[in-house]
């Protein structure tokens, strides 16, 4: 599994992108996102308040309860503020 | 079409290039999105655009897919740039043609809705006081909303 | 600003001239309406733009300071052409620019849909069948009603 | 008074512009017309359906019942259908 981090998610876990095998209890976004955060550190200020974190998988928006698979590329950023 | 670039674009080229000999084409909206020196409320130097390649262009294309099925456009265009900008550059452009010229409003400011809240980019902000990532602001998902059309 | 001219004009130039050094601009929304070669249901080969000299002028300029007034505009553009043009052409420019995007857009459909319903200008097409004057529709008098503030 | 006819109304009464000088009577523009009217021929033709008839005093749209004062400019024309 691809992680990726945009924006203020990439600065504060000190991470642009990683690989990573979470553990087999790991099967949504939100269940992804408690392990992380076990990691403690940047990873726990990072995903301090969900509200400001969007996710994407395959490049698609999801919601916390997504199911993950093997491979996918998941992505952590703040709300979008282009254009 | 899209395109994501770290270069300047010229407004006259893309026009030309994207609607000269259309003559079905009856009017033509754009929008250009600049960078001001007075961002949230304070003194902006320059500014830097982040984006997600791959899932960037993978959104405009979806975008304006959407608004090709939803307005009989003649044309489109999205150019959005990244990288770091200053006060006056260009950033982002949408260009919409079509025989009506309702569509061609309606279709531009759905695409500039719809890119303020969902193509993955983030901008940072220098000013004299510090560097600071911008936040989303409410104005722009409740613009987008109404484009909605399960309401 | 507001220029009513037989000559053709140049969309990326105008941009320039009206916006360039302006950074507290942070939207710029145009409107090019052109001569579609399938007008009110016929194949047209040309048509002639005739108007009323000194009224359209004073027309435009009251058009433009209403949206000045109603809308944080940083600066506009109408530029109206008239004579005989053909399927392809350039016929009218409005450019509207505002630190606010949702200004930008708003005030550039509100100048063409007064424009539609105010300006004096009489459109005549030339077609295969013959010669004929344009006649006003009533989607441009409801897309003008809607700017309308007493409602 | 000085006249001015516009698109069809220019082609109907055959006159672009004209100097005139109605009689006292004439009070508004819809007296104007009605004076008009009177002279027969293009006119007659020009003014049969005042619903597509737009009248400009001195530049400015105006109703049928405008009063006219001496020196004003009239225009007569269609609905417009610049833009």
């Amino acid at each position: 599994m691809k992680l990726l981090y945009f924006a203020w998610l990439r600065e504060k876990t000190g991470v642009a992108n990683e690989d990573a095998s979470p553990p087999e209890h790991v099967i949504t976004v939100a269940d992804l996102i408690q392990w992380l955060v076990q990691r403690g550190g940047g990873y726990k200020t990072a995903f301090s308040d969900l509200s400001v974190v969007r996710v994407a998988v395959n490049q698609e928006y999801v919601a916390l309860d997504h199911a993950l698979a093997a491979g996918d590329e998941v992505a952590f950023f703040p709300p979008v503020t282009g254009g | 079409m899209i395109r994501v670039q770290q270069e300047d674009f010229n407004i006259g080229q893309e026009i030309d290039a994207l609607t000269s000999g259309n003559t079905a084409i009856g009017g033509i909206c754009t929008f250009t999105g600049t960078v001001r020196d007075m961002g949230s409320d304070r003194q902006v130097t320059a500014m830097t655009l982040e984006h997600y390649p791959g899932m960037t262009e993978k959104a405009l294309a979806e975008i304006e897919a959407e608004a090709a099925a939803r307005w009989p456009l003649s044309a489109s265009l999205i150019v959005h740039r990244y990288g770091r900008l200053q006060p006056g550059d260009r950033i982002v452009l949408v260009i919409t043609a079509s025989a009506h010229r309702q569509a061609a409003f309606d279709a531009c400011q759905f695409l500039m809705d719809w890119l303020k809240t969902k193509a993955p980019f983030w901008k940072k902000e220098e000013a004299e006081d510090g560097i600071q990532w911008v936040e989303a602001r409410d104005s722009d998902d409740d613009a987008a909303a109404r484009w909605k059309t399960d309401k």
